[in-house]
């Protein structure tokens, strides 16, 4: 059973870190803000997901992992809302996405 | 090895010059205070590493645990206080840059200083 | 395998620092501080553990809810502003 | 291993200070700002510092910012470049940094632990402070108790400091005046208008106050004290000023009130102090407060450390007001 819950940890850790690392590369190589919005979300989420349960299964029933399911929690709320604010706000600032969109409307004419 | 040994060190000395340059080179007064705040920060990182013990754990009794190896608890509470300190005073040179602004209608050191000429 | 975690979030740092220094909209800068934090809020997680002292998750737990308070001011700070001018262009960088 | 990572810290902070100098948009140098205090917390986590790194969390991570902007936003966020004397105070830097580096070379290697500091005071302190205070944080015992004068100096200074920003901007706000306010880009609105945060940031409010009171009452047992709690419980304070406006903050907490904690933390440290006097030990000697002197340590260590948080937050939350609550001229 410990084996089993260490191997599942070590998974979730591993994996956590592959996104994390992913989502960092991406923000960097991403060509506009609103893409880079979508990749660093995706650390935020996914990763910070994986690697805290990772961390919580070797914490076992305790005090720790009391908190940690609290971190996971507040970085859920947290990020997401982050991210979302400063979209608008980058939105609502005249910042455009800088690919050429074609919508339904224009292409039908 | 040995070379790491000193790297803290370093990097606080890089630190406290970066710090120092914006306070005398920069022109700009809250240029200035944000170097300080550089300056300030280099000198904590200065007194943590000091008290720092190979080995060691931050000073916190753990029950438990035979002879525990600590680090030094005194450069943490100087330090401690004076982030809170440093925010403060901070603050304070934020407060008078402002009256300055509103006084001169510039923050800038060379502004200031050919107002005060005339 | 919490090394190879540290080591993934300290180059995932390291390239969110690149972004924020790159900018070049005060967008991106903030966005790149944001996920600066959520990544401190991991490797401090992490290094409780690697340290054998989970009573310091305490720490990461104050970044977790904090850090959204630098976010929100930035923005509020945005909206204030007189001129619009969002992209600095990375003046200086 | 974890001096590498530190050591990796390191230079993504001396990377994070040279960028901070060389930009000329403030603005920017704030953010940057906002990660140099993320890195600086995390290496003293790396160095053993637990405390330390919550205080620079508290700090760095809300206050610092929110401060810095609300000075940006009075004063102009662009720097002139400004090129006059660069190459000497250039070449002043670089022989100062050389003979700082210099003088390195004399102090032990990291982590020595034969180094004079770990001499002369600190194991006293660790050894004493399992007996005569008894409780597991030697931090705390330190700042409360063993160096309690210290303490008392510092608090009255960061007292002095709020003091003297409400001096320089007048104890009151520029726009409580009521004039007429219709427009939704005025200072005192907040950000009511984005939904999503407004919502998320109030469902977070009372975990946040419950984090700084939690950190406050658990400094004797693990990272955390006043110093840390008054400042998490100020940022508290003022992502509900962000989020509702400064208006909406004061009336929660008027002036009066924030003035009176500011003073009042400051004399309740005192008044422990002239206590202990009075019931016949010396100044800020805890170990008359109570029959037993090590019960008597714990209450007035829990007394001081209410002082400091008290007092802590009184003057961010004011200079927080103080800032966001002035025009710009």
């Amino acid at each position: 059973m410990a084996l089993l819950l260490d191997i599942a940890s070590w998974a979730l850790l591993s994996i956590g870190g592959a996104f994390v690392f992913i989502g960092g590369v991406g923000a960097l190589r991403m060509p506009d803000l609103y893409t880079r919005i979508h990749a660093a979300s995706l650390t935020d989420t996914m990763g910070a997901v994986l690697v805290i349960v990772g961390i919580m299964l070797q914490a076992g029933l305790s005090l720790a992992a009391v908190k940690l399911a609290a971190i996971l929690l507040f970085l859920l709320l947290t990020s997401p809302t982050a991210s979302n604010a400063l979209a608008s706000a980058a939105l609502l600032a005249g910042l455009r996405p800088s690919g050429e969109v074609v919508t339904d409307e224009e292409q039908s004419k | 090895m040995e070379l790491l040994g000193l790297y803290h060190y370093w990097v606080f000395a890089v630190l406290l010059m970066i710090g120092f340059y914006a306070v005398i080179a920069k022109s700009n007064l809250i240029k200035k205070l944000i170097g300080l705040s550089i300056f300030q920060s280099a000198v904590f990182l200065l007194y943590i590493t000091m008290g720092k013990v190979e080995g060691g754990t931050a000073p916190i009794i753990q029950a438990g645990v035979e002879n525990p190896v600590f680090s030094n608890p005194l450069p943490q509470v100087l330090i401690l206080t004076a982030i809170v300190v440093g925010i403060s005073t901070t603050a304070l040179g934020l407060g008078i840059v402002v009256r300055i602004k509103e006084e001169y209608g510039s923050i800038e050191e060379s502004d200031i200083q050919e107002i005060d000429r005339r | 395998m919490y090394y190879a975690v540290t080591i993934a979030t300290l180059i995932t740092m390291a390239l969110a620092l690149a972004r924020a220094l790159l900018g070049p909209s005060v967008y991106d800068r903030v966005l790149a501080a944001n996920m600066f934090g959520t990544k401190t809020v991991l490797l401090l997680s992490v290094i409780a553990f690697l340290y054998g002292r989970p009573d310091f998750l305490d720490l990461a737990l104050a970044y977790a809810l904090i850090n959204f308070i630098g976010v929100l001011a930035v923005l509020e700070f945005i909206r204030r502003r007189p001129g619009t001018d969002t992209v600095d262009n990375g003046s200086g960088y | 291993m974890i001096v590498l990572f530190g050591v990796f810290l390191l230079s993504l902070m001396v990377i994070t200070a040279l960028a901070i100098v060389r930009t000329h948009h403030l603005f920017v140098a704030v953010i940057l700002t906002g990660i140099f205090s993320l890195l600086m917390a995390a290496n003293f986590f790396l160095l053993d510092a637990a405390d330390v790194a919550l205080t620079e969390a508290a700090i760095g991570a809300g206050i610092s910012t929110v401060l810095f902007l609300g000075a940006l936003a009075l004063t102009g966020e662009h720097e002139r470049a400004n090129t006059s004397n660069r190459l000497l105070a250039l070449s002043v830097v670089a022989v100062t940094t050389l003979l700082v580096i210099y003088a390195t070379f004399d102090k032990p290697r990291f982590g020595d632990p034969l180094a004079p500091v770990h001499q002369h005071v600190a194991p006293w302190y660790l050894d004493k402070t399992a007996e005569a205070i008894d409780i597991p944080n030697v931090v705390t015992a330190v700042l409360g108790s063993f160096r309690g004068y210290d303490t008392l100096g510092e608090v009255f200074v960061v007292f002095t400091a709020g003091i003297g920003v409400l001096f320089l901007f007048g104890a009151r706000p520029s726009y409580s005046s009521g004039a007429a306010r219709t427009n939704t880009t005025d200072p005192g609105q907040g950000l009511r208008h984005y939904l999503i945060p407004r919502v998320v940031g109030r469902l977070l409010i009372p975990f946040i106050f419950l984090f700084g009171l939690y950190v406050q009452f658990h400094g004797d047992y693990g990272p955390g004290g006043g110093f840390q709690a008054g400042a998490i419980i100020a940022a508290a304070v003022i992502l509900y000023a962000l989020l509702e406006g400064e208006e909406q903050a004061l009336r929660v907490l008027p002036h009066k009130l924030l003035i009176g904690l500011m003073a009042g933390g400051a004399l309740l440290y005192g008044g422990v102090g002239v206590a202990a006097l009075l019931l016949g030990g010396n100044f800020l000697d805890y170990s008359v407060l109570a029959a037993d002197p090590i019960v008597g340590q714990h209450i007035g260590i829990l007394l001081i450390e209410a002082g400091v948080g008290i007092t802590v937050t009184g003057v961010l939350i004011s200079v927080f007001h103080a800032f966001a609550g002035r025009r710009r001229y």
